[in-house]
């Protein structure tokens, strides 16, 4: 490296051991004397991160410009060696989107834990919760950073695992056990597909690597993505079925990220997840964790961007899945759940971006990106909003609040503006990665997924204004509304910052540093046109909503459901994905493949082996009652032997 | 009929007597008929004894087996109990297990014999007095003679006698474990 | 009398130091059994140490070496005219081995705190097994290797039968019987080496000098790997070991499953693949295609188990799978993967059967539907039970998944003997695995240790003593630190396997 | 059918199979014999055609010496102690189990 680092880029190390050291000490030191010391000991722990992570930002921003935001890790060390060329380094890569995911991870963390503090406070478990959710944020800063496909992998799994911890974190009760446990195996089958991938990465990177020489390592980002390696791979040619390899190897990775992003049809485990506490899901299930299958599409994209077709599948899965959700989110009542679906839907967006950049339009890569980062805040106000309101009024049915405007000021105030956000009204941050996404997908020229993206945000805005009406408009429909109050200042200073952060985070010149090859991804101005349609849908949206819940009163929308009739029902119950899951899972699986090998493995082979156990038993038996104890009977055998011992010899001879 | 051929007509009389006595010893159900029965096979054996020009054998054979031996078991069988005296039969399979054996080895043993083809042996004359010389190899020192053997039976007769009272001697205590 | 030695005779003096002691004074009998396996902790750290000093210099000039290196021979004449010889050595695959055993044995006593009924003799019995295990590992003369081997299944007999729980006659006889089998098929195989060598010795690193006849190394090379796979629970040979670790005590469980299941993998990459490499490369494929039954076959039998020993036997039979299909892949990620796997699964179960054993001895069952919402009573055994469980379905950050990565990518980058396509579609899907464990451990630790408290009894239970905290402690670090430094371990074995690799490709 | 007989005159293989015949009579004995003084006489028959069988050999095969008839000699000594020691025997065993029945003796399978 020519170029002087700073002190934070120089000590980039410190990014991961922040939380880990943290991590331990909370967990194993800290908690067990005093779970408040654990909660502000992790809290503050975060916070000197996020201090770390600006730092370093603000180096790589004076330093980008100087070196043309090239790609470099400052910091590694030898982890873990397979066999030559296939060693695995732990460190600190720095290139635009992981610093871009570094300062909205630790941003996001810290005001979570702010949060939390007041969120959880008096509840069982205070240290424990603190304890895990500085593991996720270790975690989740190890993936972002990742400079190999493995140390991804790794931290991969263990976000999977904090979050399976948070969202089984009132383990006593059953649903969020269920669940962690759903959220987990889905994942887990998801990273099956990334295990698949990294397997093939690695062994057709292993011979790339030896073709190529040198000493570069078959698992890093900065090999696989090297032209001449990409040139290589690309031309391996048909693996089975006729697909080419590295498409095969990239849809399997792909599979890992949509299982973490939540695309259909692996997106069952998001909107259970919601059991966890209501922090959890604003950090892990809305902010961070869910973009990490995005952020990994990203981080391969030029491999993506070779291949092609890969690129398609993510484009139209990460389409479908962002319709898919949304009109889901429609019809749920539980405030979490419909901002569950709303996650989903808006991981889409971003899925579809990258799925419409190519190496000649790669303004979706810089939209993704762009739309991540606004989301990553305004989805968390929205779960921290929706936080607060359940601490005052003890339910997320939205049919059990409402009238709450005036009760809660700054929390209704908040949620408006991460509405508007979510909307795409001018001047919120939504308004413009939206307006960039749906440029991206127009001047790619894929009208469908346009058209969707447009659809999608009409649908966006409908939803979002209906849970904000139900909630904050019209009269306390419950005792337990009428007697809500605002919540403790700690809470609400998340709740601000990140109200600020969902206004001016769209003015921040992202495109500037965040796009994919030489030129193309110059930021761009509004596209009057689009931005029109954008927020028009919008609006209509909004409309929409105000006509039929802006009231207060549930009858229109009554009479609405009814109109559909089943197809309302049909939506409600999530399209049967959840039962469709269930019946493969238990009655499948379960019933023919497990409940028949452990029979098999009792009866036809360990019946197997008693049944030889018996036949010698047998057999012993009836030499056993050659053994009556008389000498009379052993001399009869003794002597009949010996004489047939004698003739066979003789007849031998 | 001259000697030679008297001789032989009595080796297949004896023959047939001993073989149907030793048949008696092993079938019959009176254990005092068994013995009876046995002593008669003994004493036929006596008589080949002398066919074999064994004499002092012979006399041997009559002394110590059927006067001694014999005599013996007849007192062991009085001192049991009478129902003893009639033993039951056998069982089928065990007696056919045991015919089968025995009549294996004698169908193994004669086969042998037939195939060794002993019948071009001719007995050749005496040289020696046969009492003589057995009185003269058991008390020989030399390297031909039973001086050590004769002594070490002499041993085990001795020993066997004791041995016999001792076992046999009633013990009071043991008397009482027995009831 | 050298280090080595003194490995193996440590357990067998403090045996026979508890068999002088009275019967009745059995928390005496504890003390001693821990201060000798916590002497022999320290002095298999020590050797660890001296291992690493001689080693070391050695490393670089061992990758390409086709001769293993031993060091801390000790070396005498046994039964001369047969080429029997007392011979002792020690390489990197050995030494994580007897670490490994040195910690379950350690921590198995720990756990056995509470056994009171004929306390004496089980100590004894156990550490006597202990010392089998030892020489086992130690041991570089076929003949002698037999004897420690024989010298470690007997006393898992009476320790099964007389301690043991359930039908206890039944699952010993089955476990002695069927790994007497593996043993007759080994003493064939060995004794054709003997014979086919025409060395006249049973001494490893000889008759890794002869290059064995190819028609021999065809039926002799699947005799070994069979004999030792049925220790190693290899499909169809495994169903001795979910009865027998159900039946066994703890600390039985705990060695047997940790401990004893490792040796067929050790002896199958030690003797089988290293003598006979040409059987090796014939028989691969197909041993590889019999572990990925194993593995999955084994994962699968977990999910529907209702015992918790059941549960964690047939998640054995499955990790047990991934040692001996990482040595049938033939290559160096493979076989590094099947001996880290070893030792990861070493500790793993020792924790698990650990862990199970103080839950039954407090709820006094082990059906995992009678329990529930332990985790709120007992927070500690819980917290080790979900280590244990995640690192068993592989979790980065544990042992598990260093074993696995190996083993994966080792199946994967496949060799040259075999159709690649068929390796590379059985690992593919051996890498199911990973999804059906997170099923099963989830939902099995689910069960027990999440939800509300089942039965009101719970909550009059207590979480872990010192002992046990001290002993489960123990185990998850053990965990955590191969997890966090794998190279530690890596370090040690690679070498050690270099050898190997490198005879198959000669 | 006398006359017949009388040419026939008893060489080595006739004695030889009379002997066979004896002991596999006495085997026979040994076998079935319930009673143990039944057993014992069948012994008895056997060790007798084992003695006659050395005094015929020592008449066809070696008639200078009279090994054979010592052998004889020894034979029915040795027969004579065991007698002795299997009638004491007996009596102690009739007199704690109050029967010689071998059948009944099977306490050595237990």
């Amino acid at each position: 490296m020519e170029y002087e680092l700073g002190f934070a880029l120089r000590n980039a190390w410190l990014i991961l051991a922040i939380p880990f050291l943290s991590f331990l000490l909370v967990g194993l030191l800290v908690r067990p004397l005093s779970e408040k010391a654990a909660g502000i000991i992790a809290t503050l722990a975060v916070f000197a991160s996020a201090a770390f992570a600006y730092a370093m930002a603000a180096e790589f921003l004076t330093l980008g410009a100087a070196t043309g935001w090239k790609t470099f890790v400052p910091w590694s060390f030898e982890w873990l060696r397979f066999q030559e060329r296939m060693a695995v380094h732990i460190g600190v890569l720095v290139d635009p989107i992981s610093i871009l995911l570094l300062v909205v991870v630790t941003t996001v963390s810290s005001l979570v834990h702010l949060y939390s503090l007041g969120y959880m406070h008096g509840e069982a478990g205070f240290g424990r919760y603190f304890t895990f959710l500085n593991l996720f944020t270790f975690s989740m800063l190890g993936l972002v950073t990742a400079p190999n496909l493995l140390q991804m992998f790794v931290c991969w799994e263990l976000v999977g695992a904090s979050s399976f911890c948070l969202i089984g974190f009132y383990f006593d009760r059953p649903s969020a056990v269920a669940a962690s446990k759903k959220a987990f195996i889905v994942t887990r089958f998801a990273d099956l597909g990334f295990l698949l991938g990294i397997l093939i990465l690695g062994y057709f990177g292993y011979q790339v690597a030896g073709e190529v020489g040198g000493t570069r390592q078959a698992f890093d980002f900065l090999f696989l993505t090297d032209p001449v390696v990409m040139g290589k791979l690309n031309a391996i040619g048909a693996g089975i079925l006729g697909i080419p390899v590295l498409t095969l190897a990239l849809c399997l990775v792909y599979m890992g990220g949509a299982g973490k992003s939540a695309m259909f049809p692996l997106h069952v485990w998001l909107p259970d997840a919601m059991e966890g506490p209501t922090p959890v899901s604003a950090l892990i299930h809305a902010a961070t964790m869910v973009v990490a299958g995005v952020y990994l599409v990203a981080r391969l994209f030029p491999l993506f961007a070779t291949s092609g077709d890969a690129l398609l599948v993510v484009g139209y899965i990460g389409a479908f899945t962002a319709l898919f959700a949304a009109v889901i989110a429609c019809t749920q009542d539980d405030i979490k759940r419909v901002l569950a679906y709303s996650t989903l839907s808006q991981l889409g967006y971003m899925m579809f971006a990258l799925g419409v950049a190519s190496v000649e339009h790669p303004l979706g890569y810089t939209a993704s990106m762009f739309h991540l980062f606004t989301h990553a805040f305004f989805k968390a106000l929205l779960f921290l909003g929706a936080g607060s309101v359940i601490h005052a009024v003890h339910s997320n049915e939205i049919w059990r609040m409402g009238g709450l405007r005036r009760k809660m000021p700054v929390t209704h105030l908040t949620f408006a503006i991460a509405t508007l956000a979510i909307a795409g009204i001018w001047p919120f941050a939504g308004f413009f990665s939206k307006d960039e996404v749906l440029a991206a997908a127009l001047g790619s020229g894929h009208y469908g997924i346009f058209g969707i993206g447009l659809l999608v945000a009409g649908i966006t805005a409908f939803y979002m204004s209906r849970i904000y009406f139900a909630a904050f408009w019209g009269g306390a429909r419950t005792e337990g509304a009428s007697h809500a109050h605002e919540s403790p200042v700690i809470m609400l200073i998340p709740l601000v910052v990140l109200a600020v952060l969902s206004v001016v985070a769209g003015f921040f010149p992202i495109g500037e540093f965040v796009r994919f090859g030489a030129g193309h991804g110059a930021p761009h101005g509004i596209n009057p046109a689009i931005a029109a349609a954008g927020t028009f849908a919008g609006v209509l949206g909004i409309g929409l909503a105000w006509a039929i819940y802006g009231s207060g009163g549930t009858a229109r929308a009554e009479a609405l459901a009814r109109a559909f009739g089943g197809a309302y029902t049909v939506v409600r119950r999530k399209f049967y994905v959840d039962e469709l899951y269930l019946f493969v899972t238990h009655k499948i699986i379960v019933r023919f493949v497990a409940a028949p090998i452990a029979w098999f493995d009792r009866a036809i082979v360990d019946g197997g082996v008693n049944l030889s156990a018996k036949g010698g038993r047998l057999f012993g038996f009836a030499l056993g009652s050659l053994q009556t104890g008389q000498v009379q009977a052993y001399g009869s055998w003794f002597a009949g032997g010996a004489v047939l011992l004698v003739l066979v010899l003789w007849g031998l001879q | 009929m001259n000697g030679q051929a008297a001789s032989t007509v009595f080796f297949y009389v004896f023959a047939a007597v001993s073989v149907a006595l030793a048949v008696a010893t092993v079938i019959s159900r009176r254990i005092l008929r068994a013995a009876v029965a046995l002593m008669g096979v003994l004493a036929t054996s006596a008589a080949f004894y002398v066919m074999l020009d064994a004499e002092f054998l012979a006399g041997v054979q009559i002394l110590v087996y059927v006067g001694g031996i014999v005599i013996l078991l007849v007192y062991a069988v009085m001192l049991t109990r009478s129902s003893e005296l009639i033993e039951d039969r056998p069982s089928g399979r065990r007696r056919g297990a045991a015919l089968a054996v025995s009549t294996l080895f004698f169908v193994a043993a004669a086969g042998a014999f037939v195939a060794s083809r002993f019948e071009t042996l001719r007995p050749g004359a005496l040289t020696v007095s046969g009492t003589t010389e057995i009185g003269r190899r058991l008390l020989d020192q030399g390297s031909t003679g039973y001086v050590l053997p004769f002594e070490l039976i002499s041993l085990l007769l001795l020993s066997v006698l004791i041995g016999g009272v001792v076992i046999a001697r009633t013990n009071p205590d043991k008397g009482e474990d027995a009831k | 009398m050298g280090l080595l030695s003194w490995l193996i005779l440590l357990p067998f003096l403090t045996a026979l130091a508890i068999v002088f002691t009275p019967g009745t004074r059995k928390s005496l009998i504890k003390w001693i059994a821990l201060a000798g396996t916590g002497t022999h902790l320290l002095l298999t750290a020590f050797t660890t140490w001296r291992y690493w000093t001689l080693a070391a210099p050695d490393m670089a000039e061992m990758r390409t070496a086709r001769v293993m290196k031993l060091y801390l021979v000790e070396r005498l004449p046994w039964f001369d005219s047969l080429g029997i010889q007392y011979f002792l050595g020690i390489d990197g695959i050995s030494m994580a081995m007897v670490i490994l055993t040195s910690i379950i044995i350690f921590t198995g006593v720990l756990a056995s705190w509470k056994v009171e009924e004929r306390a004496k003799e089980f100590f004894a019995l156990l550490l006597l097994l202990v010392t089998g295990v030892f020489g086992v590992f130690l041991s570089f003369d076929l003949f002698l290797f037999l004897m420690f081997y024989e010298v470690a299944v007997l006393p898992m007999y009476l320790l099964i039968g007389v301690w043991g729980t359930g039908p206890k006659e039944y699952s010993a006889m089955k476990l002695t019987l069927m790994l007497l089998l593996g043993s007759a098929l080994l003493i064939v195989g060995f004794l054709g080496l003997y014979s086919v060598s025409g060395l006249q010795t049973f001494d490893l690193t000889r008759l890794a000098e002869v290059s064995f006849p190819a028609g021999f190394q065809k039926w002799a090379f699947p005799a070994i790997f069979i004999g030792f796979g049925v220790l190693g629970a290899l499909y169809p040979f495994h169903t001795w070991s979910p009865d027998g670790h159900a039946s066994a005590p703890t600390a039985v469980s705990m060695l047997h499953a940790g401990v004893l299941m490792k040796l067929g993998g050790y002896g199958a990459l030690r003797v089988a693949v290293y003598l006979l490499p040409e059987g090796a490369k014939d028989w691969g494929l197909f041993f590889m295609a019999l572990t990925t039954i194993n593995i999955l076959y084994g994962a699968f039998g977990a999910i529907t188990q209702k015992d918790l020993k059941y549960f964690t036997a047939y998640s054995s039979v499955s990790h047990c799978g991934f040692v001996l299909f990482g040595v049938a892949a033939l290559n160096l990620m493979g076989m590094k993967g099947a001996v880290l796997q070893m030792f990861s699964h070493g500790v793993m179960t020792g924790l698990f059967f650990a862990l199970i054993g103080m839950v039954y001895g407090r709820t006094h069952t082990r059906m995992i539907p009678e329990m529930g919402g332990l985790g709120k009573v007992m927070p500690w055994l819980a917290v080790c039970f979900y280590v244990g469980g995640l690192a068993s379905l592989g979790l980065p950050g544990l042992s598990g998944f260093v074993a696995e990565s190996h083993v994966f990518l080792g199946g994967f980058f496949g060799n040259p003997w075999g159709s690649m396509v068929a390796m590379r579609t059985l690992t593919v899907v051996a890498t199911l695995s990973v999804v059906v464990t997170a099923v099963y451990v989830l939902r099995g630790l689910g069960r027990v240790f999440m939800g509300p408290v089942t039965d009101p009894h719970f909550h009059e239970l207590k979480d872990a003593t010192l002992t046990e905290r001290i002993s489960t402690g123990v185990l998850v670090a053990t965990l955590a630190a191969v997890g966090l430094m794998p190279w530690l371990l890596i370090d040690l074995i690679e070498a050690s396997i270099m050898p190997i690799v490198n005879r198959l490709h000669s | 059918m006398i006359e017949q007989l009388a040419t026939m005159a008893p060489g080595p293989l006739h004695w030889l199979v009379l002997t066979a015949l004896l002991f596999a009579i006495g085997t026979y004995g040994i076998l079935t014999r319930r009673n143990a003084v039944g057993v014992l006489m069948a012994v008895e028959l056997a060790l007798n055609s084992g003695a006659l069988n050395f005094v015929v050999f020592n008449r066809y095969v070696a008639p200078a010496g009279v090994d054979g008839q010592i052998m004889s000699i020894f034979v029915i000594a040795v027969a004579a102690a065991e007698v002795v020691v299997g009638m004491a025997i007996f009596v102690v065993l009739f007199r704690h189990r109050q029967t010689v029945d071998v059948t009944r003796m099977n306490r050595i399978r237990d």
